[in-house]
């Protein structure tokens, strides 16, 4: 096993460092900051003096070089933009997303497992084909739009819910609803095949045979079995949130990860988009390690081979 | 189950962190802006809204301010000047003014503040902008007198010094401040760049005692959301509502000094011949947008600058609306051989103001019907700028690019000079006759240059054409029931929270 | 329980009305696929009818409200912020919102079903290569990557194509290179080696029918992924650009008006729910009808109701 | 309710229908039989004949839909279960009534340890954790399963099969249920594992005095192990009563089939007299194959130092209990596994690096069939397709219009009809399927064919019509075969030599007759003894 999260960390160092070649070099593809950071009427000049100021005039390979060995010092450099260690920064943000991400994927994992689970004890029946189509609705709706309407609604309307920001506890209800809204369809929908083969499987029928009480099955004896496929949809969704919930984060203004990615690139925030991406990647190959090892976890049968 | 337990702590967490409730909370806003505040450096505060809505006459003053109804510049930090020689500038300052430190407000200051402003670690946008190439040197004479000398002669000073603010000499000049420290009536209490900025007033202030105790900036991209937390009470001035959310119980339209325009790049067929031109200008009806896809109070526009500019021409009308003659213009101009079928390329920036794309797109269906062919280009800020300013791209087809100036110093100078003149970093006019007059209306004073000024509007209005004008545009502003507050054409850049008083 | 079918128990029917039939027994799929027929002849011909009438603007009209006859029938669902009627819009924007998705589906299937085929077959150095190209293209946050590229390139109609192509090419990659790792042990393929089979004769006949029906439920659900993230760039002022408009854009235009004039992002919204919708129940019954094993599911109900 | 007079179980008419595929069957009519404690009652039947469907009646394991029970009454101690509470009936399951099932790697849940399964079934019926852990680990202990305490909290992947079938016992027996239904209990084990379950179960029974309700296929089985036979075929029972009379007087035509069809009742062919020198088709010498099994532990042989020859014509038996090599050596041989070490060639064309040119030879040469039929053929082809397979692969033999003429013709040579050509495997039975693959082996004409356990899961009576349809080939097209299997009377009488592989070696080879007449290896007698066939009753 140990040798196995050493295998898995080595790929992922591998694909770091194309990762960080190529954010490196795309970010610099979208042009030069000095068109943002200077009033649009300054000279050629005052131009010139910012380039060399942010060593932008420099070759890239070199503007590379200086990158890769402050990166190697974990120095990730400055933001352009805000003037702070771009490291402090990410760090700041990256809470937020987190946070977002857990609850919205918590409360859709939740959710999606009941319903997919109580969907599937009947394969084509009333509660099934509801579910189905509410999951599928719940999937195919823009988050921005789904975003907006819970505030009209929730805090415009009823007035139950603050519209957005920070805060306490009662902020995140609005972002982290509207987030999980997707992931809760797509997985409602694999839990839901998943625990139909299942529940026909044989040790099912063992656990009957023995006597076990019927949420027993549903919930100890198939659900775990299920799980595998669910886990793998879920940690897609959850790298896609923690790359950023940048709609949501944008909307509800919170200071997210990926608004400050969002934000920095179209600043040409290079170091920040650079910073964002290499911390956001770290997190993502973690999570895919903790997907892997939850795999083992469920089933032994990955355990032990 | 973790989580779970996570987010109750969070919620807790939350309870125990908000202010106890028991504080008298009655002097306390909220302001909710459209953009993040994740800069606070005051030497970029009038080159960048937010950063002056927050700063500028709140935390850090200026010498001299100007009145927004008259453009009149008016004494503040320093109570009278007077230019010795066409390079030398005096300045007597306020006497018993202190900073929010608590260091003396006197000609020392002035000058470390000055020169702060050219410090090349900073690359001060204000300075940038409003000294380009001039250089200044300036000395105390007594405690409460201050001599500039420039490198060129600068008959705008004291326009120019409402514009640059006073901030403490403990102020780092290598590095932005974090917290900003100046004699305005409200210190820098906290700033969460992720979250929120903090302003409490300041006990020592030299002027009157305003209203507000502590104002809370906060940020919302979303205008809808702006809108929704200044409904619910979650803030008491929302900025830059979308004219669609618009509430006339709530909500106050101001002329913003934006004045919005297409400018023509006049170098490429059919761009190049004055009738397609002036084609472009008549083929739509400007009438038609107010009240519907722009605000009920915007104005269309003859010239590039605010009516109450100096050096506006008053008896410059808008082009009209005339499609029959549009299409005249543009038949004529294919009889004498003008390519006017080659696509024309117009570009814009979608962060530029709201509804662009559905002005543009209106705009594009009119000279359709005039006959000719526009696409539109939306493009991102930065490809944006690239392609406003010079060198000029030089692979591109007849372009256009729609564009925001605002004009908020009062002088025509700081628009036609850049845009106007051969010499201007955002212009594609080359009239040795229109310099000539620029550049004499630029030494000028009084009456002289304005009339000059004028003389310039109506050479390019009518004779150049090198722009389709458009509007005067107007913002809205929230405003909640706990305070009143009057904003105007300056309320982009400087958000006076003096002037906000409590009901 | 004899499992031999006596021939001749079926009339000789063409090909095509046997499936018609098999579409029948499936209500929800024959409704599903009423609906995309719907879409798809909006898509054929609708930009030839009614292009210049749905860019008409009339600024009389602006968010005229639905169920309204006063601007005409063709406003019964409302009118946009321009006053151009939103049911025309709708038929129209078919082209370019079904052309999009289908075009990034298509492409990021292929690309990343052959790239899957090859890492999966092929055991060795190549399929550690592609899988980490994989893995940083799984982690560089996609919406960061779509502004990079639209910055890099402009944002027409195909490089929008393009970037959602790219960021959405792992998720078929990992499935298909998961199905052929376990497909290829499978005894029939071994069967098919052992009498020489190639490696191109095992991919095509053997191995790539049996993980085609995984790879249509995924591209079904990717399609509505695809319309929503080109509704999020357009949100974000990088999606298609006008004139030429989508479904997505159209809610994304529209989304600035929800607390005043909802119709003009909500029937947009519904399409693209509808469509999302359709596509999978439409998957799910071709999974069936693809598969020998499943097909008597469709054909028994005809027996028994 | 405990009335002497009644049985502990009895069925009565019952008629049980599914739906399936072609509408719907009849899955058991008007099935009655009963048991009492302490007896053995074996419902015998071939797959399909519904032999197990009135004991999941019992359990209430019918599935509705697509079950419907349509008649008849299903009395425990005189009490209709089939009117039972869905409550009711999960009180009896587990503590009065227990059954064990065939597949075990698939009917223990893989994802919990045995020893929570195991208690499971004293949780479900009130007893407290603690209790139930201490009480599973005795049964464990009892059903002496190796290290019974070290391995409580072991994943049923870890275990052998034999093993896990006891660990299935230990859960049916937990609480002393009046019944034990046992479903195929001992199908996919080697015979000398089976034998030893089979003891434990007899002795289980003897010690607590339960009904076993012993469900199979396997008449071996039924004559060693049960008092009373009831024999099923097409959902109906054709024939009851004591084993003795049943299977010595059968009064039933198709029970005189099926014991008919079993290998070695009628006695064996005497081996072909083929001394006569014939030219040798396959050779090898010291074949070995070695896997490193992880990094620590030492290489796992599983093919040491293995010489034989094949001669045309002949049929070469190859057993051995599972893991002894048996597969690997044919894969090894098909080039599927890559040799360590020795020497295998055809007609002096080497088979384990073969050139370009050797192995186009080597694939049309000698073929397989497999011993899952449902898993060689691919399911979304048709049986044209599968049976055309080969050419399509090596063009030059036959002209692609001749196809069609050609699979029609295979079809009747291997017992099919040639409008069968058109459908799907799974329109088709277990032995037809194999007579497909069958088909398909020939198509090109080889002249070696590698059985590897072409018929083990197989029905006897159609286990027989294979082994006979083998047999006219062979005479046909002088082929030769190697075959693999694990079921000596089927080896007996169908092969002319036989190898014995224990371990990755070949313990013992010889000339049939020989061979099971006169063993010489201990290893080989052993196999001969556990065999319920060949070694005699197992109660015995």
């Amino acid at each position: 096993m140990r040798g196995y999260i050493g295998s898995r960390m080595a790929h992922s160092a591998i694909s770091m460092v194309g990762l960080v070649v190529l954010v490196f070099f795309l970010a610099r593809l979208t042009g030069n900051p000095v068109d943002i950071y200077l009033p649009i009427e300054a000279s050629a000049e005052a131009r010139t003096a910012f380039s060399e100021a942010h060593g932008f005039d420099d070759p890239l390979i070199v503007q590379f070089w200086h990158f890769v060995r402050d990166l190697a010092r974990l120095d990730f450099g400055m933001s352009l933009r805000q003037d702070r260690p771009v490291l402090d920064l990410v760090l700041a943000a990256f809470p937020t997303t987190l946070l977002l991400a857990l609850c919205a994927m918590f409360i859709a994992l939740v959710v999606a497992i009941v319903s997919g689970a109580l969907a599937a004890q009947r394969p084509n029946g009333v509660l099934d084909r509801f579910v189905n189509v509410i999951s599928l609705a719940g999937a195919s709706l823009p988050n921005f739009w789904l975003a907006i309407v819970a505030v009209l609604v929730f805090a415009v309307g009823l007035r139950w819910l603050p519209t957005s920001g920070t805060g306490g506890f009662v902020h995140w209800i609005l972002p982290v609803m509207v987030l999980s809204v997707r992931p809760c369809g797509l997985i409602a929908q694999v839990v839901r095949g998943s625990m139909i083969s299942a529940m026909s499987s044989a040790y099912v029928k063992t656990a009957r045979a023995k006597g076990v009480r019927r949420t027993t099955i549903i919930f100890v004896h198939a659900l775990r079995n299920a799980m595998l496929p669910v886990i793998t949809v879920a940690g897609d969704q959850a790298t896609g949130m923690i790359n950023g919930a940048v709609v949501v984060e944008v909307i509800f203004g919170l200071p997210g990860i990926g608004k400050l990615m969002i934000d920095s690139i179209q600043y040409r925030d290079f170091a920040m988009v650079q910073g964002g991406v290499i911390i956001t990647a770290v997190a993502i190959f973690a999570l895919n390690i903790a997907i892997d090892l939850s795999y083992a976890l469920l089933d032994p049968r990955i355990r032990y081979s | 189950m973790k989580i779970h337990r996570l987010i109750m702590g969070l919620g807790v967490a939350g309870m125990l962190a908000s202010p106890s409730h028991a504080q008298d909370k009655s002097g306390d806003i909220t302001i909710v802006l459209s953009s993040a505040v994740d800069v606070v450096e005051p030497c970029h505060m009038n080159s960048t809204g937010y950063i002056g809505q927050v700063l500028k006459a709140n935390v850090v003053e200026t010498l001299t301010r100007m009145d927004p109804a008259t453009s009149e510049i008016k004494p503040n930090l320093a109570t009278e000047w007077k230019q010795i020689d066409p390079q030398t500038w005096q300045i007597k300052l306020r006497e018993g003014v202190k900073f929010q430190d608590g260091t003396d407000f006197n000609a020392d200051a002035v000058v470390a503040a000055l020169d702060r402003q050219f410090s090349p670690e900073l690359q001060c946008r204000d300075t940038i902008r409003l000294f380009a190439k001039t250089t200044i040197e300036a000395k105390a004479l007594d405690p409460h007198t201050v001599e500039i000398k420039t490198s060129a002669p600068m008959p705008l000073m004291p326009t120019t010094l409402s514009q640059i603010g006073m901030t403490a000499p403990g102020t780092s000049t290598t590095e932005a401040t974090k917290s900003p420290v100046g004699t305005g009536p409200y210190t820098f209490t906290s700033w969460d760049p992720a979250s929120n900025l903090v302003l409490t007033r300041f006990d020592g202030y030299w002027g009157d005692k305003p209203q507000v105790r502590q104002a809370t900036y906060v940020w919302r991209e979303e205008p809808a959301l702006r809108a929704s937390m200044v409904k619910v009470g979650e803030a008491d001035l929302g900025l830059q509502i979308a004219p669609q959310d618009v509430d006339p119980q709530m909500d106050v339209g101001y002329l913003n000094a934006d004045t919005s325009r297409i400018r023509i790049f006049m170098d490429k067929a059919p761009l190049d011949d004055v009738r397609i031109r002036k084609a472009l200008n008549l083929a739509f009806d400007r009438s038609a947008f107010v009240g519907t896809i722009m605000s009920p109070d915007a104005l269309p526009a003859s010239q590039y600058m605010l009516p109450s500019v100096s050096g506006y021409d008053d008896s410059l009308k808008p082009w009209p609306y005339d499609p029959e003659q549009a299409k005249a213009l543009v038949e004529e101009a294919r009889a004498d051989g003008v390519a006017v079928d080659t696509p024309i390329d117009l570009f814009g920036s979608q962060f530029m103001q709201a509804n662009l794309d559905e002005m543009l797109q209106t705009l594009v269906q009119g000279w359709q019907e005039a006959g000719l062919n526009v696409q539109i280009r939306m493009v991102d800020k930065i490809q944006h700028s690239a392609m406003r300013r010079k060198p000029y791209p030089t692979d591109r087809g007849p372009t256009m690019v729609h564009e925001l100036h605002d004009n908020t110093a009062g002088d025509a100078f700081f628009t036609m000079m850049v845009y106007y003149t051969s010499e201007g970093a955002l212009s594609n006019i080359s009239d040795p006759k229109l310099d000539a007059v620029l550049e004499e209306a630029s030494v000028s004073t009084g009456d002289k240059r304005r009339s000059l000024f004028q003389q310039a509007n109506r050479t390019i209005q009518q004779d150049v054409v090198p722009d389709i004008m458009l509007f005067h545009m107007v913002s809205y502003m929230r405003i909640g029931p706990r305070v009143s507050f009057k904003p105007d054409f300056t309320t982009g850049g400087q958000l006076e929270l003096a002037a906000i008083s409590l009901k | 329980m004899s499992t031999i079918v006596t021939p001749g128990s079926r009339p000789n029917r063409s090909a095509v009305h046997r499936y018609l039939l098999l579409l029948w027994h499936d209500k929800f799929a024959t409704a599903a696929v009423m609906f995309l027929l719907l879409v798809f002849f909006a898509a054929l011909f609708g930009p030839a009818l009614f292009e210049s009438a749905s860019n008409r603007i009339n600024l009389l009209a602006r968010n005229a409200p639905p169920l309204s006859f006063q601007h005409g029938w063709t406003f019964i669902l409302g009118a946009d912020s321009l006053g151009r009627s939103i049911l025309l819009r709708l038929i129209v924007g078919a082209q370019n919102t079904m052309l999009l998705a289908a075009s990034a589906v298509v492409c990021s299937l292929l690309v990343g079903s052959f790239l899957g085929f090859i890492a999966g077959y092929r055991n060795d150095w190549t399929s550690a290569v592609i899988m980490r190209v994989a893995d940083v293209v799984m982690s560089f946050p996609s919406l960061l990557l779509a502004l990079i590229v639209l910055y890099v390139l402009t944002p027409g109609i195909a490089n929008v194509i393009l970037v959602l192509a790219i960021t959405r090419i792992p998720i078929y990659l990992r499935t298909t290179r998961a199905e052929v790792l376990e497909v290829r042990e499978r005894t029939f393929v071994t069967a098919a080696r052992i009498m020489g089979a190639s490696p191109r004769r095992l991919i095509w006949r053997h191995i790539r029918p049996t993980v085609t029906p995984t790879l249509i439920t995924i591209a079904t659900l990717e399609f509505a992924f695809v319309m929503l993230s080109e509704s999020s760039l357009s949100f974000l002022g990088l999606g298609i650009q006008p004139p030429a408009f989508t479904w997505g854009a159209m809610v994304a235009q529209g989304q600035s008006y929800l607390s005043t004039a909802w119709w003009v992002a909500f029937w947009p919204g519904v399409a693209i729910t509808l469509t999302a919708m359709s596509l999978n129940l439409f998957a799910n019954w071709l999974r069936i009808v693809g598969d020998p094993v499943q097909r008597w599911r469709l054909e028994s109900r005809k027996k028994t109701s | 309710m405990t009335g002497n007079n009644r049985h502990l179980v009895e069925v009565r008419n019952l008629s049980v229908e599914f739906h399936t595929q072609d509408g719907t069957v009849q899955a058991v009519r008007n099935v009655s039989w009963h048991i009492d404690r302490g007896e053995t009652l074996a419902i015998l039947g071939e797959s399909g004949s519904g032999k197990s469907v009135s004991s999941s009646a019992l359990m209430g394991l019918i599935d509705i839909p697509p079950g419907r029970i349509t008649s008849g009454e299903v009395l425990y101690r005189g009490e209709d279960l089939l009117k039972a509470s869905y409550e009711r009936q999960r009180e009896l399951n587990g503590s009065k009534i227990a059954m064990i099932f065939q597949d075990t790697l698939a009917a223990l849940n893989p994802v919990y340890p045995v020893g929570w399964q195991v208690a499971e079934t004293f949780r479900a019926h009130g007893v407290g954790h603690k209790e139930a852990d201490s009480r599973a680990l005795e049964l464990l202990e009892r059903v002496e399963l190796p290290n019974a305490r070290a391995r409580f909290n072991d994943y049923p992947h870890q275990f052998s099969g034999g093993q896990r079938q006891r660990i299935m016992i230990a859960m049916a027996i937990a609480l002393d249920p009046d019944l034990l239904i046992a479903d195929e209990p001992t199908t996919a084990l080697d015979v000398s594992v089976q034998a030893r379950i089979l003891r434990l179960l007899k002795d289980l029974q003897r010690e607590r005095g339960m009904g076993l309700l012993m469900i199979t296929h396997d008449l071996g089985i039924v004559e060693g192990l049960a008092d009373r036979v009831a024999v099923m075929n097409g959902g109906e029972i054709v024939e009851t009563g004591p084993v003795g009379q049943v299977f010595n007087a059968p009064e039933h035509a198709y029970t005189r089939n099926l014991l008919n069809a079993v290998p070695g009742r009628q006695g064996f062919p005497a081996s072909a007299p083929s001394d006569e020198r014939r030219d040798t088709l396959i050779a090898v010498r010291e074949l070995s194959k070695g896997y490193p099994s992880s990094s620590r532990s030492p290489v796992v042989m599983a093919l040491d130092r293995v010489s034989f020859t094949l001669a045309r014509g002949e049929t070469l038996g190859v057993v051995g209990e599972s893991g002894s090599g048996k597969s690997t050596l044919a894969r090894t041989l098909l080039g599927l596994e890559k040799a360590s070490n020795g020497t295998a060639s055809y007609k002096d064309r080497d088979m384990l690096q073969p050139t370009s040119s050797d192995r186009t030879v080597l694939q049309r040469q000698i073929q397989m069939v497999f011993q899952d039929p449902t898993a060689s053929l691919n399911p979304r082809m048709t049986v044209e397709e599968i049976i055309s397979e080969p050419w399509a692969i090596h063009r030059e033999i036959l002209p692609k219009k001749d196809w069609k003429g050609r699979v029609g013709d295979l079809l009747e040579q291997v017992g099919l009809s040639r409008e069968h050509a058109q459908r799907y495997p799974h329109q088709f039975s277990g032995g037809q399927r194999q007579r497909i693959a069958i088909a398909r082996a020939l198509a090109l004409q080889p002249e070696v064919i590698i059985c590897d356990e072409a018929v083990s899961s197989l029905d006897v009576s159609v286990q027989a019509q294979i082994i006979a349809l083998l047999k006219s080939l062979k005479d046909e097209h002088g082929l030769s075969y190697i075959f693999i299997a694990h079921d000596l009377p089927v080896v007996r009488s169908f092969a002319d030599r036989v190898l014995v592989m224990r371990k990755g070696q070949i313990v013992e080879q010889g000339r049939t007759e020989d061979l099971f007449t006169n063993p010489q290896h201990p290893y080989t007698r052993e196999l001969l003894q556990s065999d319920p066939v060949l070694g005699g009753p197992v109660a015995a």
